[in-house]
């Protein structure tokens, strides 16, 4: 099986998790992160006037959902498509990070492996 | 004005200063966490930017001496003149509610207005939709006033009037991005702290609107509150019926709705009318934000549906249940005047909204709407350079 | 009554309303995130339903004409009567002791109580429970007000039968699962926030009890400020003893037990005794949520061991420390009057509290305690559909 | 004092009172989310010690009976022989300052400060350091007030003397570790919401200190909105010259810089005279914050800055722009005599204060400085053994 | 070495993590993310009224543990039996996925490997 | 490819991502969890007076950075030199899990491999 960690802007969450779902992605799990790449962040103020701090990084969401790897190349698929801001893509419109899970239990069922997804 | 009335009317006057903070938290609290700063200093700054207009010149455009049906002059700029202990209460008093109207407004474009656009969009706005709609009304000159209408607080002043700007900002802006799915407040414990606040300064609202401590202070007092619960209420059972739960952010939008009805009336009529008032506006309110999805306006906050509409039944409340001269009392002129007074600032306050907004728009620098990558990234680090929370490890 | 007092009972009654949005945040702070919601519209409920019961038949039952010395009438249902400034001034201040007071309960069952059911209970209680207790403390012909007991700001009305109604509350409803680790607090600042503002509403509370601005008033307002100060000193230092740090929400918690406890005395002492009052309230309330944990009661929020307690000790002070007919003075009177007084109303609170809440526990569709999968999941998306806050990526 | 006059001043110490939770949030909101509870509680705590200290003793040496030009007197220790109404409300109201001038000085040292050393720093700092200046300048036996100075609400006694203890500590506290990078504000919120209620708190602390509800209450209030909105728009207009943009922050801090500039004037200048104070103290205390960090002290929330200058500048206002005694009136005796009133103390509360820190810095078991762990962790867990906002999962 | 990632209801944390340190795990990290499996989340108001909007996804706890492989049967089973809502367990209960891990570090030490955990 | 996650102290987290930038880390992302290791945790009050909950668990952050095999072990040991508190180390100071991963791609681009880091 295969786990997949995408680090996506946080407004594309609910487009990019549509997308997946319709992809055939039975489940999977978000959370806000914080993150740095090519794009370095803005500018913000440290609050009072104008003396400004530079905050390198950004706010993002990690998408992580584990997938059968039959199904690994249309859900990637559907993630770039939906995580990307326009036809050419943006700096900053993320990163998929893809690794091998040994195995996968369902805690209500005791459930492992493809059944488990 | 004796020691009792001054007292009365200087602490009425911070309260109602009071509730413009309280909107920015309940605005702040209904809007998502990247938008939070950005909600919260368009109400914030109108305490500033409306102050210091009022001072220069809002006030006499409003209430200057010597002014015809429609407008006030400018005989008091810089509050010139304006030296007794009366005038500067009511000077004070009257810039509090300048003040607050404006901010009622942004609830309808926030998330996506430019910040900068807006600052000019209130300096015009008080001066060329407030200033005249307060004097048409409440001065002793004005055409309305004149004729008899009665608008105790403020129903056609502030709500009808901000309801209706609302509108205007709502279409030319246009809808949000990305909110198919609806958006779900992202504090509601702020939106409850400012209905809170808004519901304490709302006694200064309307029980100061008499300018004294006396009777009709008190009577306005009880039937605000009065018409507040009952209107909220409503919303809880409306909400239970159509939901089977019991929103917090319903029950706090209920209550604005009852507030924002009983302000033109509330020095007129008795607490059973408030009652009924109480009624009759839930109901009203709350199914027009229930279907106003069917409407192709974004009005994000739903400012016409609770403060426009609040107005107008408040208004034609007043004209059904004025203790005197109420439809009630088997006179209609009243009924009449009002319904003259609603349609009047209605069309006012649209068509100058809709002439100004479409000014800044084409104004090179200026124009309404933030850029996509602005909205989406969030107006609190696109216009303002800040973030609400900080909550990330690095702090 | 002149424009000064006037303007002093209008704004202390709005502060006394601004209370319950303060306990709102105060008890709202202190639960677990998901319940934050549901435990801050368990109180802001109150604004809108007990203000329509109060104006519906409220007063009336506590205060109507010619009640004897257990009940008042209904002779002035709707608030019919209730026409003259000054009783509609009494009216209106009496309301928001109304609506505090069951508000208060809330603490004890917070966290798993139905929501459904507490709107339900709510009406019955201050029907049945508060508005008799309040005929028989505040009302002229009530027995213990013709008795001779004093309670100037509500020692017994407001807070020892909100404490008794907490504890048959959370003896009926049970204790939270899950909760052996105990429960920390989610959002200290909202506790400091609604003590402050307690703090703030507590003036018009005991300073308004005079119903005039005099004298009266003004010390009124001392002696709440000094108690209200030493308890929390007492509460700061106690802690420190114990655990070597300072708990803002100890802090916060000593405050209001200090507020409580000078409630009952505040008319009628002098700031030597509030100050005694202050540390002897500071100890046996701080040593009562220590030991708590020795009794099975789950008073989530302890407010029997902070009102409750604060109540019978504030009432004790009175009868001992009142600068007319305390013990100090060598009569021994008003002390046995309040003894009585402190034991009537606990005894009717608990009593009729209890048989509200168990008829309600069997009443098909309604029952007290949420089900288990509810109370895991939180009362916010249980009962109000809705989470506090919303901090996750998809807003 | 007639009933409106008790009503207003009344309301007034409720509202100053209310100011300390105000700058509780400000504070709070601006330091990183691992104080939060800290900063919070410095201003908390003060509500309590300091109203006890002022009933014990501070009263009675800044204002009791007998005193000398230096000092007031033991006559009245415990509030003894303060008995008249008058001089109640005055012990009233003079203690809600002697509140809020110590909280003030947290901002400096926030973040680093021990919260044991602290509650000793209060006891010492009140007694030798605010209660003499408060004689100096508001007794009748005081030798400022003697001479001819006016301090109307505070611009010295306490504004000025925060500003310079808030640089005795700063330096002598030393430096936060790893701040570099700068430290954004956690809570921007919270910012707004203390800025607010700072404002609406402070139509009380200067339109109050004529102790009377009269035509000086309503000026007062009057320049103190127009010099606070003229303030907080020229640091908006400041920061987006600079910036591009429109700090949330910043313009709740410019607001503040006015209201702490009007504080001294507030009873004796006009509307006009307020703009011009507005636009002054604006620039002033704007390029004060811009330039800080040009200097090695780590005054962490601009107390000099802002209330320091603020004061200064209010101080030389009023010297200039009084309606009686002002420059502008041709006497520069006033402007002289504010002079020295800024001199002495701005020299006496630095030296005390100084005097008082070295002290406690050596006595063992106190200190002035958490251990670098503790400032790691965050005082929050290290010196209160809580944690302002729980949201992880096991809650 | 074997990392454990399991995503399992907020309520249950506390109960999990001591059943988790008994079976002999001597470290752990978890935060909140947010989710959806078969369980498809709940209905929440938008917050006017009654309008609501479905949240498809849930509050979710996970918990990261890495440990010798020696010990991960048992350690599952502790995260099993005090995840779940009931003896059947219920939807919603949660997942668990297990993974290979190369190496760990002690950053006050340098250690690293078994040593290290 | 491997992927660091590091468990440290969130007051050293600046530190630490400077130090990795300087060693040549091109990307990362971070988040607030919480954990538990050696150190067990501190007291806190529950709130009243002074009744304390025993919490076993603390704020730390996690980052994680995906980075070429080649630059594993300069960034490693950027991050261990910036995340120790004092030259010995304390409890606390963090854990560090290096695994593999198979592959990266860059959503913008579609770049995957060495080219999407
Ligand atoms: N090497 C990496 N390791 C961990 N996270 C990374 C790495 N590179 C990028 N990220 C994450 O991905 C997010 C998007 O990166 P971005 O700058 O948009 O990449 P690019 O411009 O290459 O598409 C970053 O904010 C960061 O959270
Ligand atoms: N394939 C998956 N990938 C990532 N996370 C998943 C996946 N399936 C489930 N989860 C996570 O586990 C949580 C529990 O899933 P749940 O619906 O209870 O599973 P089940 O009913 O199969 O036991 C979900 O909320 C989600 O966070
Ligand atoms: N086996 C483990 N699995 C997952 N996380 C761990 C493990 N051990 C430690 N951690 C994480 O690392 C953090 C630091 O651990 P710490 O007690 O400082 O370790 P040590 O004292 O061994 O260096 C912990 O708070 C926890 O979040």
């Amino acid at each position: 099986m295969i786990r997949i960690d995408a680090i996506i802007r946080p407004e594309r969450v609910n487009i990019v998790l549509e997308s997946m779902a319709k992809a055939g992605c039975t489940g999977f799990t978000y959370s806000n992160v914080t993150g740095r790449g090519t794009q370095q962040g803005v500018e913000v103020f440290t609050g009072r006037g104008s003396s400004t701090t530079n905050r390198v990084s950004l706010p993002k969401v990690m998408v992580t959902a584990v997938v059968e790897k039959s199904n690994q190349k249309k859900i990637i698929e559907s993630i770039i498509t939906a995580a990307k801001t326009s036809s050419n893509g943006e700096i900053g419109d993320g990163k998929i990070f893809i690794s091998e899970i040994s195995d996968v239990i369902r805690v209500r069922t005791g459930d492992s492996g493809k059944e488990a997804l | 004005m004796d020691s009792g009335s001054i007292a009365w009317m200087l602490i009425c006057s911070a309260l109602v200063l009071f509730m413009t903070p309280g909107l920015a938290f309940f605005y702040g609290g209904l809007v998502r966490r990247k938008n939070v700063i950005s909600t919260l200093v368009y109400s914030f700054i109108t305490l500033g930017l409306v102050s210091v207009i009022w001072v220069l010149w809002g006030y006499s455009l409003a209430f200057g001496d010597g002014g015809n049906g429609f407008i006030g002059s400018f005989s008091n700029l810089g509050l010139s003149g304006v030296d007794s202990t009366d005038d500067q209460i009511f000077a004070i008093f009257q810039m509090m509610f300048a003040i607050i109207t404006p901010a009622l407004i942004t609830g309808a474009f926030c998330e996506r207005f430019k910040f900068k656009t807006y600052m000019v969009f209130l300096v015009l706005w008080v001066t060329l939709v407030y200033a005249p709609i307060a004097h048409w009304v409440w001065d002793s000159n004005g055409w309305l006033f004149k004729m008899g209408a009665l608008d105790f607080a403020g129903g056609a002043v502030v709500h009808i009037n901000a309801g209706m700007a609302a509108i205007a900002a709502a279409a030319l802006v246009g809808r949000r991005r990305n909110i198919e799915r609806g958006v779900e407040p992202h504090n509601v414990p702020f939106v409850i702290l400012g209905a809170s606040i808004l519901w304490f300064g709302w006694f200064g609202f309307n029980a100061g609107s008499g300018l004294a401590a006396d009777g009709i202070a008190v009577s306005a007092f009880l039937v605000t509150n009065t018409c507040a619960a009952t209107a909220m209420m409503i919303w809880v059972l409306l909400g239970m019926f159509h939901g089977g739960k019991v929103s917090g952010v319903g029950a706090a939008t209920g209550a604005i709705a009852g507030l924002a009805t009983i302000t033109p009336a509330a020095g007129f009529i008795g607490v059973g009318s408030a009652l009924i008032l109480g009624v009759a506006t839930g109901i009203i309110t709350f199914y027009a934000v229930y279907f106003k999805e069917k409407v192709n306006l974004d009005d994000a906050l739903d400012v016409f549906a609770v403060h426009g509409l609040g107005g107008i039944v408040g208004l034609f409340g007043t004209g059904i249940f004025a203790k005197n001269g109420g439809l009630i009392n088997g006179s209609s002129e009243l009924f009449i005047d009002n319904l003259i007074m609603i349609i009047s600032t209605m069309a006012y306050s649209l068509i100058m909204s809709i002439v100004i907004l479409k000014i800044l728009d084409i104004i090179p620098g200026l124009g309404l709407r933030s850029t996509e990558s602005e909205e989406d990234l969030g107006l609190d680090i696109s216009d303002h350079g800040e973030r609400g929370y900080v909550a990330d490890g690095a702090d």
